[in-house]
């Protein structure tokens, strides 16, 4: 073991640091997501876009609820904590009150596309011009990996356990392409965290929404598929090839819409 | 002259733009479709948004995110609709905003809706019942600053009479003492300095990164209680001499005024107690009537709401009967028979000369 | 990186500093380093997790950093390139 | 001193129009107005009724009332709940063009206009409600003419505003038709 390295310090010898831990928009490291969880890797890049478009100081989130919502409090843009399914109708009536404001949501596929499909899809009829971020893992990861409207056939989970059924429990819900469709819509696009060419390509994706809606040119959408071996009761090493495999075979990931952008 | 002769619903609406509401959404249902309409056809004028919601859920989240942000703003419906509403409003509560809802009810079956907190979790709303219009708008205006003034919601709990009849009022806006800086209201402007705010539920501050719920609880509770002790509104009339003392509110109250000073005229010793915050309840007043009547009766457009806070006040001191009913129309609006003055006068007749049926 | 593999082991363009005390011990930098040059501690943290340690090689091309959820990389590029003698 | 008027007719006839003015013009000269419109679902042809109450202080009534001072009555269809709601002694203005009912009239002040015929003989056959408007305006003192003009112009829709002419020369003409202070309703002047 002689040639492992120290790396508890910064180097000695002249280097130049290239990324820190933290994107500047995080008040701490730590947070009590589990280990291989996707959402802070995404997250990193939500805020990486923020601070891209140069709007740290006329930002407004407004947070789902799922496991994500914990690392929300360590966040530091102003926040409203919106209940599940409700988070696209609260950044409306912000977005309405502070049109300045770069205005963002934060949910889960649980939250965004089971408990409220409707405010999302009416949020982007009406063009409203937030950008809406979806973390999906087609899990309930904080209840422990139940299924919901976007888990692909086949997936196991706490209730379809031989996996799902199409006959018994129906397909799932491709929501960013379903998005995509509505003339409200300007931006729609569906990335990755599996790995880091996929989290690279992801943080393009978040910050073309937010130019999206800098420009005023409607509704901005991003969907992140994002690991939860928790919930996938798989080993964590694992999550980034299943997510990849399983889900990114269904939820196929590219821009699925860029409209009157650059 | 500063009187207009407006439609409740419309008068509503204006007085609540006159008070800086400057956002409203909501989803047609009568009667509660043209207050509605009076703020969508108003507030753009006034710089501010209506929103048409594709449904009551949608209608209150955006309420909720519009006074998240510091801006005067209100949702509303029927009694219906506002049941769809309760999760939102459990957790705006929770999260001490100041918004304003509007219950143009179906008649008075809202009451246990309106003053037990609708929702899960222990909460109250303050909830005022106005008689009429121009009381609808004076408390509507009043509605925006105790909004403001205790960082809790307000219920204007009106009625299909209330939003519908055209009455002469005078919409000037009313001055209040001076409220305390919504220095909680998300702006964007600190993002990056450490000192950015979140708006939650849950006692979450950003500074203890954790949750405290049972201190978010402890406050509330603490502000509940305050508000209890100085929120309280009456009106009560003949009381002092009264053999047998009514209570009803909203616009069964405005019948039941009228029939008692028709009653007066003729000789009979009735008096009245019409509670204009129905949470806050006016248990003093009503107690202090009861004590003096020795009878109670209750005239509540519903199968007995109301009657259980008035015995809760009276405390066994005096038997109270209820007198009301259902009243409903075959629109089911909440107008029917029981709201004509000569019905009211018979219920209330009945109670006097053979006691009604104390229970 | 087309030169990875030529430096592998002896020659590291940069290098990390890993926050192990933070490490949640899920592994997911261990394929997503180009270089290969982390792999997984025997020894567990404070939290009880196995950790990555860094073997020279690396190119400080912030692959781990990317896809770490739990933020314990730093990411450094040498002025000058740092040659190391390796084990066989 | 409270004053309570049921309008009644049937949809179309502009009795909510008609109670509309009156409470408008009373308004104007500073009274404390009620009106409350009920009509059923289809918006012409079904019984239709407002309750006005004018008033100078304010109102006490509900905007359901159970006795009325007087009554206008623009059709017989409507007729015997409109009766119901009478006292002994209250103004009854009827549109004698149309009304076809017997009654006993002796108990009330009746006062006939046959508003339909003044108002087709102006060419405004619809106008028979603002006829009877001025008629009721004339008899009882309630408002005065030009207040009623006034009203009746802030109270047409704008679609409607080409019509505001015929209703001008309409209340006059009902206002003419009546004998002033038959019916007089404040009777402090």
């Amino acid at each position: 073991m002689s040639d492992i390295l120290p790396t508890s310090a910064p180097p000695s010898v002249p280097a130049k640091k290239i990324a820190g831990f933290k994107p500047d928009l995080l008040m701490k490291e730590n947070h009590n997501l589990c280990p291989g969880c996707g959402e802070p890797v995404a997250l990193r890049k939500l805020l990486e876009a923020i601070e891209a478009v140069g709007a740290q100081e006329r930002t407004i989130g407004v947070i789902g609820i799922g496991c994500y919502t914990s690392f929300g409090s360590g966040i530091d843009v102003d926040l409203v904590q919106a209940l599940h399914g409700r988070a696209p109708s609260v950044a409306t009536g912000v977005k309405r009150m502070r049109p300045e404001t770069l205005v963002f949501t934060l949910q889960g596929d649980g939250d965004m596309v089971n408990e409220g499909l409707q405010e999302v899809i009416h949020t982007a009829a009406r063009g409203e011009s937030v950008t809406c971020v979806l973390l999906n893992n087609g899990v309930f990861g904080e209840t422990g990996g139940h299924m919901t409207a976007t888990t692909v056939l086949g997936q196991r989970t706490k209730n379809s356990l031989e996996g799902r059924d199409a006959g018994y429990h129906g397909y799932p819900i491709l929501i960013g392409d379903l998005l995509a469709q509505l003339e409200g819509t300007a931006y729609a696009a569906r990335g990755s965290v599996h790995d880091a060419a996929s989290v690279m390509a992801t943080g393009r994706m978040l910050r073309r929404a937010l130019e999206t809606q800098e420009k005023g040119l409607g509704f901005s959408f991003v969907e992140v598929l994002t690991m939860c071996p928790t919930g996938w009761f798989i080993p964590t090493a694992e999550g980034p090839d299943y997510l990849d495999k399983v889900m990114g075979s269904v939820h196929t990931v590219g821009e699925l819409k860029r409209k009157a952008h650059d | 002259m500063t009187r207009r002769l407006m439609e409740g619903s419309e008068a509503m609406a204006e007085a609540a733009i006159a008070a800086g509401c400057r956002f409203f959404a909501g989803y047609p249902m009568t009667p509660f479709t043209e207050l509605l309409e009076g703020f969508a056809k108003r507030l753009p004028e006034s710089g501010g948004a209506c929103i048409n919601a594709e449904s009551e859920l949608e209608a209150v989240g955006m309420a909720w995110g519009a006074v998240a942000t510091g801006a005067r703003a209100a949702t509303g419906s029927t009694g219906q609709g506002l049941s769809l509403m309760q999760e939102s409003f459990s957790e705006i509560t929770r999260a001490e905003l100041p918004l304003v809802i509007f219950n143009m009810a179906r008649g008075q079956g809202d009451y246990y809706q309106s003053t037990r907190g609708g929702g899960h979790g222990d909460y109250r709303h303050i909830v005022l019942a106005p008689a009429d219009a121009q009381e609808a708008v004076e408390l509507t205006q009043l509605a925006f600053d105790l909004a403001d003034r205790w960082r809790n919601p307000v219920l204007i709990y009106g009625d299909y009479l209330i939003a519908h009849a055209n009455e002469s009022v005078d919409i000037t806006p009313r001055t209040y003492p001076p409220l305390p800086p919504k220095d909680w209201a998300v702006d964007g402007t600190l993002g990056g300095s450490g000192e950015s705010r979140t708006v939650n539920p849950l006692g979450v501050d950003k500074k203890s990164l954790g949750i405290d719920p049972e201190g978010l609880w402890n406050r509330l509770q603490e502000k509940h209680e305050r508000i209890e002790c100085e929120e309280v509104r009456v009106e009560t009339g003949f009381t002092e001499d009264a053999e047998l003392v009514v209570v009803a509110f909203g616009s069964v109250g405005r019948f039941v005024r009228h029939v008692v000073r028709e009653m007066r005229a003729d000789g009979l010793k009735v008096g009245f107690v019409r509670p204009i915050t129905l949470w806050p309840f006016p248990s003093e007043a009503v107690a202090a009537a009861a004590h003096a009547a020795g009878r109670v009766a209750v005239l509540e457009q519903n199968a007995g709401q109301m009657i259980d806070d008035v015995r809760l006040a009276v405390l066994g001191a005096a038997p109270v009967v209820a007198i009301g009913g259902i009243s409903t129309d075959r629109s089911g609006f909440g107008v029917g028979d029981l709201l004509n003055p000569a019905a009211v006068r018979g219920r209330i007749e009945g109670a006097l000369s053979t006691g009604g049926n104390f229970r | 990186m087309g030169d990875v593999n030529d430096m592998a082991g002896t020659t590291s363009r940069g290098t990390v500093t890993i926050e192990t005390e933070r490490c949640k011990g899920c592994e997911l930098c261990i394929p997503a380093c180009p270089p290969d040059v982390l792999s997984m501690s025997t020894e567990v943290n404070e939290i009880g997790f196995r950790y990555p340690e860094l073997r020279p090689g690396c190119t400080g091309c912030s692959a781990c950093l990317l896809v770490c959820p739990d933020f314990v990389f730093e990411v450094y590029r040498y002025e000058t390139p740092q040659q190391y003698e390796v084990t066989p | 001193m409270e004053r309570e008027f049921m309008f009644t007719g049937i949809g179309g006839q502009g009795v909510q129009l008609g109670a509309s003015v009156l409470g408008h013009a009373a308004t104007l000269e500073d009274r404390f107005v009620m009106l409350f419109g009920m009509y059923g679902g289809e918006m012409r042809g079904g019984t239709t009724d407002s309750t006005l109450v004018i008033a100078d202080e304010p109102i006490s009534a509900p905007p359901i009332v159970s006795k009325t001072w007087g009554a206008i009555v623009m059709h017989h269809e409507y007729w015997v709940p409109t009766r119901d709601k009478l006292r002994p002694g209250s103004a009854v203005f009827l549109n004698s063009t149309l009304f076809a009912d017997e009654f006993d009239r002796d108990p009330y002040c009746v006062v006939e206009v046959p508003a339909t015929a003044i108002a087709s003989d102006l060419g405004a056959h619809m106008a028979g409600s603002m006829v009877m408007v001025g008629a009721v305006a004339a008899s009882t003192g309630l408002v005065s003419l030009d207040s009623l003009v006034a009203a009746m112009k802030d109270s047409l829709p704008s679609y409607r505003k080409q019509h505001a002419p015929l209703n001008e020369k309409a209340l006059s003409a009902g206002f003419e038709y009546a004998e002033a202070g038959a019916t007089p309703a404040w009777t402090d002047g």
